[in-house]
């Protein structure tokens, strides 16, 4: 066994477990919580995209200056309620050009723009299409934000106006596209995608071992009869299965592993099945059974101990298929919402266009994540097979 | 020879059997479903006559029994009636898909079948060598790339960044003429999708060939082989390759009918006309004739490869039909 | 004649290396056969499969074994292909499948005969009937299958597979060790008479000393890796020298009670 | 969500609208269509789909729905993007029947909470517009003195005080009369892999009315079966889209109370006399002037009882490739419609097929029997109807009836109302046979007989047809309602000589059955501007230029 843990896989498993556990502690910020813009980039790429700005006026101080040196921002949002006592102008002076972005009235006036809103755009006489954000901060230099009155006379002001500027970076790896933050959307996605996998399997092989040791010791109409279930069962295709149960069962955790480990049982059940077969006609169970031992007793104490490093093996080999499959089942849009899992977040990146908009640091963490996942669990299923069947180590050995 | 027919005929009986029950659930399948189709026709301008006059149609407002009954007529000759999304014969809507769906998961499952074979037979042989680890890797690897997150990487690279294989179908439009133009235009087409299913698919094969490999070159009679004085490619193809054979034909049958989850996402990537995305489409859009067709087309493919796996393993492996006579 | 001068094999295995056989010597001429006798582990078999070069690749091999005036130890692989089965054929234990389990024996002897000799079809055939008639199986067992065959068929099926390319020596590794006591000395019987008919010269390893003592002309006793002691079966049985040869010897009178 | 988005730019030839004095488009101006081949290339995959426009592998992309491929789309100089307003209205519904809501104002505190604006920039980054009335912007019947109610909790949280209402220690509303606490409800919506963007617009308006203290979750499902539930009546809330037309009268189907009945449309379950009345009003309306007076009034009422809360309504957007010019566009409809097909020609070099995508695959291409989007994009260049729509103000335009009259006439005692087309000499079929208004007549009939369920609101009440000439057509109805109009003007003429051929027009296969073998014309052929040659499944449909169209020659 010791060997086991010197195993890279091991202690990466190990590791990976431990993140799991403690992230629901250590993280500080919830994963399910908006932290930033969609869609923003993480902070180490280095497209020298500025930090996130709040610009505020109010009553004395009419006028901001402000330094830019970086490349145009992701999104801007003016918002304000004021009362004033001159007809003026929100305006924002760049090196060459000046942007009157809002007039205001006199009296209260309240207002809610984002660079987004279609109306912004055409009140600006900038296409449907342009992006605000890089038209008002195409240049680098002084900027000037200020109230400016229409006519000469210095106005009043009470109230504060904000002005927003989002630089669209946020943390390590960006926010999603609900401006969750991906990171700690990926560390609370091992949790699930562990739990997927392992359980699966487990059930599903402890499903075959049940079955395959019935069917291989019992014979005759019992064996036939499971082996019959068997070719049923594989004879279904997964994906309606899974669509009726999950209409039924509703969609969470635990009913996902229990529809999954239903489907995946048969494998093992042959295998064990054909185990059992050739160790029954084997001279020292046929001893037993001479004795008068109970068929329970042959075959809790002696054929289960024989098929459990193959067991082994099935297991860690079986948990890549359902963490895999749970990735395909969210992509098909049957897992729950409300859980984070890589299949989860690998599926919403692609149908809102993370592809097309080039957000690799959206797409490879739970990719990589999944795969990373899957070669432990095969490297461990190998390291078990090997146990079992020396000849097989091949040269991975280091 | 009796023993030998009378095994045949159980055989026979339990896939019947098999069959039989399938077509039970898959009918019952997807009348639990909840929602009913005509629903999904949401259409301001239908008004609740015309809705109920479209239920009428597909005989939906009939007993259930009889229409178990429509049903079992219509799976075993073959005539599915009509689909309820397209309006067509269901025969008509596969009939279109199938090629495409055939040639794509045919081809693939040949290539990664003979790629993965091939190279795992030379990892068994250069133990330890550069291709014993690339066997190795490639197998882990291909158990746990997400396909599509791999396959839209592929169309990204090769069909948009370096502009070599086309991006989408597979026929380029407008059409060309002549036949060694248009196989050519379709095999060009092709590539990138079949390399993609390949890719994800060899490694699988490489592996289970490579440990099967040690396993067999590990006998006596290999050994008894180099004794005998015959080359070494002799031994390695007539006698270790040809002991392989009969386990490696029944996965091959096997993992037929599972390769079709793997055409859905396919299809939808590189926009081809099959049967994986049709599936799909039946199921969420309560397509019962057009999915009911689909489920019972794939369990005969089941059933049908495990009986030709059985058959074949008999004639491939001698000892196998010996003891079948025994018993 | 085969000559093994000063032989040592030695197994290499990643925790420690092993000494199989210590420069043992040894020679078969034509036309006698020579019994190798040694309790299993003692590296008879080792030195049996020495001998074609069959020993597993984790080995270090040392000394020579002279085919008349050729090192077999030197020869180049293609020229050893050639020389295998052609001059020097093996009958393996009856525990082995030494049958390819998906072929029928008589495409294993037509193979060999393809590779071996040139002859047309018709003469491969007649070949193969011949050569199963011999080793005392009727003609019809060529296209059975392997697991078709008891052990006593299998054994004189490899019996005709080795007599196929008529090859100057034989080398048999405990042919009998899996049979029971009849079809045992059936197969010796059979082995014994084609060597000497032949006049091939036949290398007999086996742990039964009486058996041994039966059909050898000399016989050579291992034990530990070595040679340690080596005559005619009279000599060996009369007056053993080696401590390890004396309780073999004490072993067989015990068994049959007076002396031989 | 694909399924019942009527692609707004052509659907729009066959719905209609009022007519004004006089016409500001001018239909002369053009002569066409210049290109000789069209190819509609079926591409599904959203990426798929942008990779191919960018390498102009297809020049016209439509309706995209993602902010990324907008944006991306948008800063790629050789490509020329057009944005229209549109018919489309996402809906917050609720179910009247019971408590709580049959609260008037919870529903109107709800309809305050819901950050409209914010969801819009979030999710469609400014490309769609927070709705606040129950007819879209672009509709010509729309009004804009509504009650309007702006996103704000505290808002939304003093009305509820105001009337009454308590939140309890875990902040969940009791009921001011019987002081009941609100139970946990549950919203229908579809599943995140059918449609991605509502998944989330459900998750956003879930969060925001929990916030203050309506205890309600999402229920992701599978969308029929969620369709199922609304029809049992079996829901607390659900979120839904709607494609209208440019006519109001939708209002009668979705908000009178004989509509809430088994797959009817009044799904909330509304039922209020003073609606009734006035919805009816609308429906029945004899002319203009009517129709529009009880359309305001009803969208008044209804901002008033908030019977659904209406969230946001999505533009149409269009990206097209600069290699080819002789684009429309117009503040109703994006480049890809009808005009724009009469003028585009390659910007430079001899002329070469043109390439559009088709989003998904033609269901049928059996113009009697389908009611999917993608079917109408092919059908609609190959059929004429009587009427056309001015694409500028959404009026009515001559097109196969070269002028028309709308009267109310007296039939046995009571009033109906009849239409009176004369349509253009000399029109053809594409196989060179005149038509005539006996072809008119016989489709119209053809429809009512056969009660094809797509036609079947708009030909129920046909009572009875005349064709004195050649070029007239009189169609009496049973009922007055200005809409006849344009149920009977949008009608695709369908040729009578290929009609009496039908013998079941459920399994007619028109495109798979030759007309006339030399010609190489199929059944499927019609009076309009392309000519059907070939369709291949999964790849493309190919139309040819109509010879023989009116266009091409306009006098």
């Amino acid at each position: 066994m010791m060997s086991l843990f010197r195993r890279w896989s091991f202690l990466l498993l190990l590791f990976i477990a431990v993140l799991s556990i403690l992230a629901p502690f250590s993280l500080s910020v919830s994963p399910n919580q908006e932290v930033a813009p969609p869609f923003s980039t993480p902070l180490w790429l280095k497209r020298n995209l500025p930090p996130t700005m709040k610009i505020t006026l109010s009553e004395n101080i009419l006028k901001k200056n402000i330094a830019w040196p970086y490349n145009p921002p992701t999104q801007i949002h003016l918002s304000g309620e004021i009362t004033l006592s001159v007809p003026s102008a929100l305006v924002l002076e760049t090196p060459t050009q000046k942007f009157v972005l809002h007039h205001l009235t006199v009296g209260k006036n309240t207002f809610d723009i984002d660079g987004r809103d279609l109306s912004f755009k055409q009140r600006l006489n900038f296409s449907p299409f342009a992006q605000i954000p890089s038209e008002l901060f195409s240049e680098k230099g002084e900027y000037i934000f200020r109230v400016e009155p229409d006519f000469s006379a210095p106005p009043e002001m009470r109230g504060t106006i904000t002005f927003d500027i989002k630089g669209g970076r946020w943390g390590l790896l960006g926010t999603d596209q609900r401006g969750r933050d991906i990171f700690s959307l990926f560390i609370a996605g091992i949790r699930v995608s562990l739990i997927v996998g392992i359980s699966a399997t487990l059930l599903a092989s402890l499903l075959g071992l049940f079955f395959g040791l019935i069917s291989g010791y019992a014979g005759g109409w019992t064996d036939t009869i499971i082996m019959r279930g068997v070719d049923i069962l594989l004879s279904i295709p997964i994906l309606p299965i899974l669509m009726v149960l999950a209409a039924y069962w509703g969609k969470g955790l635990w009913q996902l592993v229990l529809i999954l480990s239903l489907f995946s049982w048969m494998g093992t059940a042959r295998t064990v099945r054909a185990m059992t077969l050739s160790l029954r006609d084997s001279s020292y169970i046929e001893g037993l059974r001479g004795l008068g031992a109970p068929t329970f007793y042959i075959l809790w104490r002696h054929l289960l101990p024989e098929t459990l490093p193959l067991l082994l093996a099935n297991i860690a080999l079986g948990v890549p298929g359902a963490i895999l499959a749970e990735a395909g089942i969210s992509f098909l849009g049957l897992s729950d919402p409300r859980i984070i899992s890589w299949g989860r977040m690998l599926h919403e990146a692609h149908s809102f266009g993370a592809f097309t908009r080039g957000a690799w640091w959206m797409l490879l963490p739970p990719g990589l994540g999944i795969t990373l996942l899957c070669l432990i669990f095969l490297d461990l299923g190998k390291f078990l097979e090997e146990q079992i069947d020396p000849q097989l180590k091949g040269a991975l050995k280091q | 020879m009796t023993e030998m027919k009378s095994y045949w005929w159980r055989r026979i009986a339990g896939s019947l059997l098999v069959l039989f029950v399938v077509l039970i659930l898959n009918f019952f399948l997807f009348r639990l479903m909840p929602g009913d189709p005509v629903a999904t026709m949401l259409d301001p301008r239908f008004s609740p006559e015309a809705k109920a006059e479209l239920s009428k149609l597909y005989g939906l407002d009939k007993p259930l029994s009889f229409q178990f009954l429509l049903y079992l007529k219509q799976m075993i000759t073959f005539n599915f009636g009509y689909s309820f999304l397209t309006g067509r014969t269901v025969w008509e809507e596969l009939a279109t898909r199938l090629p495409n769906t055939i040639t794509l998961l045919g081809s693939a499952l040949l290539l990664s079948a003979f790629l993965g074979t091939w190279l795992g037979i030379q990892a068994a042989l250069k133990r330890g060598k550069w291709i014993e680890k690339i066997v190795l890797w490639s197998g882990a690897v291909s158990f746990s790339f997400p396909s599509f997150f791999v396959q839209l990487l592929l169309l990204l690279i090769f069909a948009y960044a370096i502009p070599l294989f086309p991006l989408r179908g597979s026929v380029s439009v407008p059409p060309p003429i002549g036949f060694w133009a248009q196989l050519t235009d379709h095999i060009w087409h092709l590539i990138l999708p079949v390399g993609s299913l390949v890719l994800l698919g060899f490694g699988g094969w490489a592996l289970y060939v490579r440990n099967l490999m040690v396993k067999v070159l590990s006998e006596d009679f290999i050994l008894m082989g180099e004794a005998r004085g015959l080359p070494e490619k002799h031994i390695v193809w007539n006698h270790a390759f040809r002991t392989l054979l009969p386990p490696l034909l029944t996965i091959f049958l096997l993992s037929l009918p599972g390769i079709i989850s793997g055409a859905v996402i396919t299809e939808t990537v590189f926009s081809l006309h099959g049967v994986g995305r049709f599936l799909l489409e039946a199921i969420t859009g309560q397509d019962y004739p057009s999915a009911g067709a689909s489920f019972y087309l794939l369990a005969l493919l089941t059933i049908f490869c495990n009986l030709a796996a059985d058959l074949l393993y008999g004639i491939v492996d001698p000892r196998v039909r010996f003891e079948r006579r025994g018993r | 004649m085969i000559q093994i001068i000063d032989l040592s094999i030695t197994y290499i295995t990643p925790s420690k290396s092993v000494f199989a056989v210590n420069n043992a010597s040894l020679s078969i001429p034509k036309g006698e056969i020579i019994g190798l006798v040694g309790e299993s582990g003692s590296g008879k078999s080792s030195l049996l499969m020495a001998i074609p070069r069959l020993l597993p690749s984790n080995t270090e091999v040392s000394g020579a074994i002279l085919l008349d005036d050729l090192d077999i130890l030197s020869l180049k692989k293609d020229t050893l292909n050639t020389i295998r089965w052609k001059e020097i054929a093996l009958i393996p234990q009856g525990a082995m499948n030494s049958f390819t389990p998906v072929l029928t024996i008589g495409k294993h002897i037509e193979e060999v005969l393809t590779f071996h000799m040139e002859l047309p079809p018709h003469a491969i055939k007649q070949r193969c009937e011949r050569v199963m008639k011999e080793a005392g199986l009727d003609a019809s067992y060529l296209n059975r299958y392997p697991h078709e065959l008891s052990g006593g068929q299998k054994q004189r099926a490899a019996i005709a597979t080795a007599l196929a390319c008529n090859p100057t020596f034989l080398l048999a590794d405990e042919p009998t060790t899996a049979l029971d006591v009849i079809t045992q000395r059936e197969i010796v019987e059979t082995l014994a008479t084609l060597t000497k008919e032949k006049d091939m010269g036949l290398l007999f390893v086996t742990h039964d000393l009486p058996l041994a003592a039966q059909i050898c002309d000399k016989i050579a006793v291992m034990h530990e890796g070595e040679i340690v002691e080596k005559g005619s079966p009279e000599e060996i049985v009369k007056n053993p020298h080696h401590e390890h040869t004396k309780q073999l010897v004490k072993a067989l009178l015990h068994l049959e009670g007076e002396e031989i | 969500m694909k399924r019942f988005f009527i692609l707004f730019s052509v659907a729009f030839l066959l719905s209609l609208s009022f007519p004004q004095e006089g016409y500001s488009f001018d239909m002369s101006l053009f002569r066409g269509p210049k290109i000789e081949d069209l190819y509609l290339v079926i591409i599904r995959d959203p990426d798929a789909q942008l990779l191919a426009l960018e390498k102009d592998e297809i020049q016209m992309l439509t309706d995209i729905a993602r902010p990324a491929d907008i944006e991306r789309l948008s800063q790629n100089a050789s490509i020329q993007m057009s944005l229209a307003k549109g018919f489309h209205g996402f809906f917050f519904g609720m179910n009247l029947r019971m408590f709580p809501w049959n609260r008037q104002e919870l529903r109107q505190a709800a309809w305050e909470a819901i950050p409209r604006e914010k969801i819009v920039r979030d999710l469609f980054s400014g490309y769609a517009e927070p709705l606040s009335t129950f007819l879209p912007p672009a509709s010509p019947y729309y009004e804009k003195d509504v009650i309007h109610y702006s996103s704000d909790p505290e808002k939304a949280k003093k009305r509820l005080k105001d009337a009454g209402w308590t939140w309890n220690n875990k902040g969940i509303l009791t009921d001011p009369e019987e002081h009941r606490e609100l139970p946990p409800m549950k919203m229908l919506s579809p599943t995140a892999q059918v449609s991605p963007t509502t998944a989330e617009i459900a998750e956003r308006i879930a969060t925001s009315l929990r916030a203050i203290g309506i205890p309600l979750e999402v229920e992701p499902m599978d969308f029929s079966a969620m369709i199922a539930r609304l029809d049992e009546r079996k829901f607390d809330t659900y979120v839904l889209a709607w494609q209208m037309t440019r006519d109001p009268d939708s209002l009668f189907a979705f908000y009178h109370s004989s509509m809430d009945v088994q797959g009817g449309y009044n799904i909330s379950g509304i039922s209020h006399p003073q609606l009734d009345d006035v919805v009816s009003r609308l429906r029945w309306a004899p002319d203009e002037e009517a129709a529009r007076e009880a359309a305001s009034e009803s969208q008044k009422l209804l901002s008033e009882l908030v019977p659904v809360i209406p969230i946001y309504s999505r533009y149409f957007i269009t990206a097209a490739t600069s290699s080819w010019k002789g684009y429309v566009t117009t503040s109703y409809t994006t480049a890809d419609n009808i005009w724009s097909l009469f003028q585009l020609e390659p910007a430079q070099g001899s002329m070469k097929p043109l390439r559009w995508v088709l989003l998904d695959e033609p269901r049928s291409l059996n113009p009697l029997d389908t009611s999917s989007a993608y079917d109408w994009n092919v059908l609609a260049f190959i059929y004429d109807s009587l009427l056309a729509i001015d694409p500028e103000t959404l009026t009515d335009l001559p097109w196969v009836a070269e002028s028309w009259s709308v009267d109310t006439v007296k039939k046995d005692k009571h009033n109906v109302t009849q239409l009176t087309f004369h349509m253009k000499k000399g029109m053809l079929w594409q196989d060179g046979r005149p038509l005539t208004s006996s072809d008119a007549a016989y489709t119209i009939e053809y429809l009512k007989n056969h009660q094809l369920p797509r036609y079947y609101d708009s030909v129920r009440d046909v009572e009875n047809i005349e064709t004195p000439d050649a070029q007239t057509l009189i169609v009496t109805m049973n009922s007055t309602s200005y809409w006849h109009l344009h149920n009977i003007g949008g009608l695709p003429l369908f040729p009578r000589h290929v009609l009496e051929q039908v013998k079941d027009w459920r399994s007619w296969k028109p495109s798979q059955t030759w007309l006339d073998k030399e010609k190489k014309l199929t059944q499927l052929m019609g009076s309009g501007p392309f000519i059907f040659r070939e369709y291949r499944p999964g790849e493309y449909v190919h139309l040819t230029k109509n010879p023989l169209f009116w266009l091409l020659n306009n006098r």
